[in-house]
């Protein structure tokens, strides 16, 4: 063995970039508590749509932002997980809250199937390609497994039940879902924040230079598609609680091109720009509202323009007015 | 333990506030009914938007006629691009921000699903064309049909091929989607209780560019009669491709194809003739004086961009306006001070109600919130003189 | 025993024999160099240590033990660790995110411990960032910890890419061109570099163009020609060497 | 039941054709720029609907045909000009996203002008069909494979007689290497995402000679491409073509002889297949999978 190189000895100090306290993260869900005391129950039902599409865009980006391969098969999981979430509910009669788990769960075994392609060595448009059939596939399983799914005419779900608790309420389902949120952000941020993230950081970045350091590149892989899988199917379970009724058609192409821009607006590869994203893109068909007909150019422009003029995202123009926004990957 | 306690008193707080159930005046003034008009007017499914501007046509002519009572009819568009997270975020955007007093349209069935439990609740009233059969089977208080839905459609589509003793074998060509399924699993019903035989059920996907397949497969399998549960594209591609092969069975298409342009882009009378029926859901023929009424209803009121680009409107207006001619009878029928209750106690009220447009006269009870039953069957007789029949051969009027 | 043996190597793309038949060995504390014109087989013979490329026939021995046939990973885990010619840098994470990627097997927090923030794991996340830093800081270059590497200059990139090799304390270092794009002065200091890590007792192998660098700080130089090894000699021999001068000769 | 296996493959054949014209334009594009391009499909239903406003202008076919395919140049190159040059280095995903941008966009334009109305293109010959022996043949079958053939044969004559073709291999193999010898390398992504993009408009001039135009024309058809494309083996010319025909064909025989609900999804069971069996496809190199 060779001797120790270095001895981390007395260091000089260095200029550490600037850092807030972890707890003032707490204050932003503690300030959105009271939220339902002044919202009506059609813009709360706009804030749960944005809590649902929080999971779904950060799960989204762990893939294709943080690990950076074009896996176009979000929607899978996506239903994968409002399935679950359903068919515990109404053929078992599993209260909502048993059912969030198994949902992130069977997410999560459908990020392990959809990383074979990328495990086998595909990438770039041909993974995109292949990914993209993956959840076209199910989507086709949906339709009819019709024992199963309800086909083509989907399923009604029960309300959701927390501990016996029906939340028929769309006040009452913000605080499940607020939970839900800020639990998968909190997770994924430690997670992006350990030797994990690193991991799929260097494997965008340069896959080779990664296995060169000592990391497995395939067994990461298939932790961040199966990361992802999890997150999203949860949020797949809390779609099924807010909608109530589920169809295949909600998990088709368009849906995968509103999740793209979900993280594409928020910021390749930020968290705060998926949260971000989940909310401007949410709300957006809200203000197009007096347009109707006009949606689906107006947001075709609205991703080219983010495109060509913040490439980053929303989360860039953040960490432009402060290195406090700046995404990190380490702890100290 | 500080953020529990602070989170249970802000939930308790929310959880008692009084759910505020909407007001059963809401959307109601001295001068005005305002009225939520739901439906794709993007994506894909934006071509059914004629089924919201057929009412609002009616709506418009009502208020140049003074409105009911005094009252004219507001509409505030909404559009749910035919996908439940969005179709609940219209809905909801219409009952608790825009303050309607009901909801019309919504002709997207996975919408309509969806917003239900929550029409239910508050005690909405809606009508709409969405033709699944669940919105108001069983009945729902504030609910109604006065349109055909797919359990009539499917089984005048089944029950007019059946009303030929010859025709017993049956194949249904079908997409794989919610409509075609309405449509067809009622006649696939029907066949099985009244003799029939379904041979095979064969997909036809949207966005097929052929159909050889489908073609080939009712012919090996000698199906007598096809029921075509599919949209105008498709349809036309199986009628084209069964001649082309020789495949002589009558076909039977669903609601949702226009039987006029269908037979147009065929381009081939041999394909249509005596070939080619579909339900018919209205008394008379398109374009004939029985209907010129409200032909010219739409073309006075609808705007440039509501009407088609080019040509006269379609039967989807048509199909639209029912709703809101009953719409409007039940309010005249409430009185000068209509509230909920008493718009669905005047809509229950309706019998035989001749709406002018419809085969069937509107017939509602307080156990039945289904307008409609009866059908007619349109086609092209061996001359290619386009003829309405009330069964196999025999010509209505 | 040498700690690299390389015995009888020979790498196939295709037809084309990139490295025929060579050995070579690194022993502990030892700088050896592998020079030759282009299209020599160098890389090529460095990727099939590093296991970016499958050998043909032969051996390729570390502390003794067979690492042909593994896969990159696993002979960076055994202690092989290397640099890249074009800068293998991940430009998206900063300098210390880099080192610390560097230091991934020395990171030992499972993935639990890492959700549930863990004491250990945090504690093992912590002392990590803290090594990160400091070996910047020996390195001089700490100021730059938070920077994106992609913004750092080339001679800061070169070494924060030693670093992030060095991390984890491996006995082989594989130094691809380091000194390309560097100014003078930057290559001095990769020179001590270099010296100080050998006489620390690292082995490293360096492939290099800058014939003067190669001649002050190798013990040994190893000279390729069309894949074949034509010379192998402390630095002051490989100079007066004939086949070597044709080698390189032959090219001009 | 075999008596219809004949039929089956000349339809088959039929269909497949179109499917190569819309593998083989989206290759042109691939091969020139090594992106591809998620929003080919709108570039497909643009086309039909530029030959519907030419035709309306009184043009007869032949000529609004050309000017369609022009302005499809035209508009491909530009949009490779305007908004994938400034991010040509960037991620791939925002390249793909880009592409899939502008087609939702131009499907939403197509849709507010024409997505109310029925609008359909005249057949520049008669719909007759004839007997093949025991086989129906159509008018539309025999022009639109003849269509496809003349471009196909001319295509190959631009690529393997003619110094383009040599061009587009140099630019694939190094984007570097080929600015080094003098060629515009910008330009000549410009010029051949437009030779792209006019391709596929005239697959789907060809797709709306049978069928009624509708701004959702497009999605189908680059699903399909990309199938054709995956099973010839990705970024082969002659790969495209031959997975095409095979997937039409694969199409009719899978729904015949199996169950018409495998129709739409053998584009998708094909792509899955090639990846579990032969990820480089029938003729691809391995380029595609990671070195």
């Amino acid at each position: 063995m060779a001797q120790p190189i270095v001895t981390p000895g007395p260091t000089s100090p260095t200029p550490r970039a600037p850092r807030l306290p972890r707890w003032l993260f707490w204050l932003i869900p503690l300030a959105l508590l009271p939220l339902p005391l002044y919202l009506d129950q059609y813009r709360q039902y706009v804030v749960n749509l944005i809590l649902v599409y929080v999971p779904v865009a950060i799960g989204f980006n762990v893939v294709i932002g943080n690990l950076g391969l074009l896996a176009f098969c979000n929607v899978a999981f996506f239903g994968i997980g409002a399935y679950t979430s359903g068919v515990l509910a109404l053929k078992l009669g599993l209260p909502w809250w048993v059912t969030i788990l198994p949902a992130g769960l069977m997410g999560a075994l459908a990020g392990a199937a959809a990383s074979v392609p990328a495990l086998r060595g595909v990438r770039l448009f041909y993974l995109a390609i292949m990914t993209l059939a993956f959840g076209e596939l199910l989507r086709w399983v949906y339709i009819r497994w019709v024992p199963v799914t309800g086909g083509s005419f989907g399923m009604s779900v029960p309300p959701p039940n927390v501990f016996g608790w029906v939340l028929d309420n769309e006040g009452h389902k913000y605080y499940a879902f607020l939970a839900l949120a800020v639990i998968t952000v909190v997770l994924t941020d430690r997670l992006l924040r350990s030797r994990f993230g690193r991991a799929f950081m260097a494997i965008k970045d340069n896959e080779q230079a990664a296995a060169a350091m000592g990391i497995p590149t395939d067994r990461y892989i298939l932790l961040a598609f199966a990361w992802s899988g999890f997150v999203v199917g949860i949020g797949g379970s809390m779609y099924a609680a807010l909608i109530g009724h589920i169809t295949p058609i909600a998990f088709d192409l368009t849906e995968l091109i509103l999740q793209f821009a979900v993280v594409m607006v928020g910021g390749l590869g930020s968290l705060t720009g998926s949260v971000l994203g989940a909310a401007l893109i949410t709300t957006a068909p809200e203000f197009f509202r007096p347009f109707p007909g006009f949606l689906e150019l107006l947001f075709g422009v609205l991703i080219v323009l983010v495109i060509l003029f913040l490439p980053r995202g929303l989360a860039s123009l953040l960490a432009r007015l402060h290195p406090l926004f700046v995404d990190r990957y380490y702890r100290d | 333990m500080r953020l529990t306690k602070i989170f249970l008193t802000v939930a308790a707080a929310v959880a008692t506030a009084s759910p505020a159930f909407a007001d059963n005046m809401q959307g109601i003034t001295d001068k005005t009914i305002k009225i939520g008009n739901m439906g794709p007017f993007s994506g894909e499914a934006a071509v059914f938007n004629p089924l919201n501007y057929g009412p609002e046509a009616y709506l418009r002519y009502i208020n140049a006629q003074g409105g009911v009572h005094g009252r004219k009819f507001e509409t505030v568009f909404a559009d749910d691009a035919c996908n439940e997270a969005k179709g609940i975020a219209a809905a909801r955007k219409l009952i608790y921000e825009d303050k309607v007093f009901m909801l019309m349209g919504v002709p997207c069935s996975g919408v309509a699903m969806a917003i239900k439990p929550m029409l239910e609740k508050e005690g909405i009233p809606w009508v709409g064309p969405a033709a699944n059969p669940k919105l108001t089977r069983p009945t729902v208080p504030a609910m109604f049909h006065v349109t055909y839905t797919g359990i009539e459609s499917g089984q005048a589509m089944a029950g007019f091929a059946m009303s030929n003793p010859a025709l017993k074998k049956i194949a249904i060509v079908e997409h794989s989607n919610d409509w075609a399924h309405g449509y067809c699993n009622p006649a696939s019903e029907y066949i099985k209780s009244h003799g029939g035989e379904v041979l095979e059920r064969i997909a036809m996907e949207r966005g097929s560019t052929d159909g050889t397949t489908q073609a080939l497969k009712i012919k090996s399998i000698g199906a007598q009669a096809v029921m075509g549960c599919l949209y105008q594209q498709e349809l036309i591609i199986l009628l084209r491709d069964m001649q082309k092969f020789g495949v002589t069975a009558p076909v039977i298409g669903a609601l949702g194809a226009d039987f006029d342009q269908t037979v147009q882009q065929v381009n081939n009378p041999a394909a249509v003739r005596d070939k080619f029926f579909q339900p018919y859901q209205f008394k008379a023929k398109i374009g004939t004086p029985a209907l010129k009424e409200f032909e010219d209803m739409f073309t006075k009121y609808l705007t440039k961009d509501e009407l088609p680009k080019a040509g006269p409107p379609t039967n989807f207006y048509y199909f639209g306006i029912p709703v809101a001619i009953v719409t409007v009878e039940a309010f005249k029928r409430a009185g000068a001070s209509p509230s909920r209750e008493k718009w669905i106690a005047a809509m229950e009220s309706i019998k035989d109600f001749d709406t002018g447009v419809l085969a069937d006269k509107i017939n509602l009870s307080k156990d039945n919130h289904v307008g409609v039953q009866r059908m007619f069957a349109v086609g092209l007789d061996k001359d290619g003189k386009q003829t309405i029949y009330s069964s196999w051969g025999k010509a209505q009027n | 025993m040498a700690l690299l043996e390389i015995d009888n190597v020979t790498v196939r793309f295709g037809g084309l024999t990139a490295v025929d038949e060579v050995s070579l060995t690194v022993g502990a504390g030892e700088v050896c160099a592998v020079i030759g014109p282009n299209g020599a087989g160098k890389t090529t013979l460095f990727n099939a240590v590093s296991g970016n490329a499958a050998i043909g026939s032969g051996r390729i021995l570390f502390q003794g033990e067979p690492i042909h046939g593994l896969l990159p990973h696993q002979i960076s885990a055994k202690g092989v660790r290397r640099t890249f010619q074009n800068g293998g840098l991940f430009g998206d994470l900063t300098a210390l995110e880099n080192v610390l990627v560097g230091l991934h097997a020395r990171v030992e927090s499972g993935i639990l411990g890492v959700l549930l923030a863990s004491p250990s794991a945090r504690r093992i996340e912590t002392e990590a960032t803290a090594r990160a830093r400091a070996l910047l800081d020996l390195m001089e270059i700490g100021h730059v910890a938070d920077q994106p590497a992609a913004q750092l200059s080339g001679g800061q990139q070169r070494i924060v890419e030693i670093v992030r090799a060095l991390a984890t304390e491996p006995p082989l270092l594989l130094l691809d061109e380091p000194a390309v794009g560097l100014a003078p002065h930057m290559r001095e200091q990769l020179v001590s570099i270099i010296r100080r890590l050998a006489g620390q007792g690292i082995g490293i192998l360096l492939i290099e163009h800058a014939i003067e660098l190669v001649m002050s700080v190798a013990d040994r130089v190893v000279v390729l020609n069309y894949g074949k090894k034509v010379a192998d000699a402390p630095p002051a021999a490989v100079r007066a060497d004939k086949n070597v001068l044709e080698a390189y000769l032959g090219h001009v | 039941m075999l008596a219809v296996l004949p039929q089956l493959v000349v339809s088959g054949i039929a269909t497949g054709m179109l499917y190569a014209l819309i593998a083989l334009s989206l290759t042109v594009g691939y091969r020139a720029t090594t992106v591809v391009n998620f929003g080919h499909g709108e570039m497909v239903m643009a086309g039909a609907y530029a030959l519907f406003v030419f035709a309306g202008f009184g043009l007869s076919f032949a000529p609004a045909l050309i000017l369609a395919l022009g302005l499809l140049f035209l508009w491909g190159a530009l949009t490779q000009r305007v908004f994938m040059r400034p991010i040509i280095s960037g991620p791939h995903l925002s390249l793909a996203m880009m592409a899939l941008a502008i087609g939702y966009a131009m499907r939403g334009g197509a849709r507010l002008r024409w997505g109310s109305e029925v609008v359909t293109l005249t057949r520049p010959y008669s719909q007759d069909v004839f007997m093949l022996g025991p086989m129906v043949v159509t008018m539309d079958d025999l022009a639109i494979s003849g269509f496809v053939l003349v471009l196909m044969g001319s295509l190959s004559i631009l690529f393997y007689l003619t110094p383009v073709g040599r061009l587009v291999q140099a630019v694939f193999q190094s984007q570097r290497g080929a600015a080094l010898v003098g060629l515009n390398v910008h330009a000549f992504h410009a010029m051949m995402w437009g030779v792209g993009a006019a391709l596929g408009a005239a697959g789907g001039a060809l797709l709306g000679l049978f069928l009624p135009l509708s701004p959702d024309m497009g999605v189908w058809t680059l699903v399909r491409g990309f199938a054709a494309m995956t099973l010839g083996g990705f970024g082969s010319f002659h790969g495209a073509v031959i997975g095409g025909l095979l997937l039409g064909v694969m199409e009719k025989l899978l729904g015949f002889y199996i169950n018409t609900v495998f129709i739409d999804i053998t584009a998708y069971l094909i792509t899955i297949l090639v990846l579990l069996i032969r990820p480089a496809g029938l003729f691809g190199r391995q380029t595609v999978v990671r070195i």
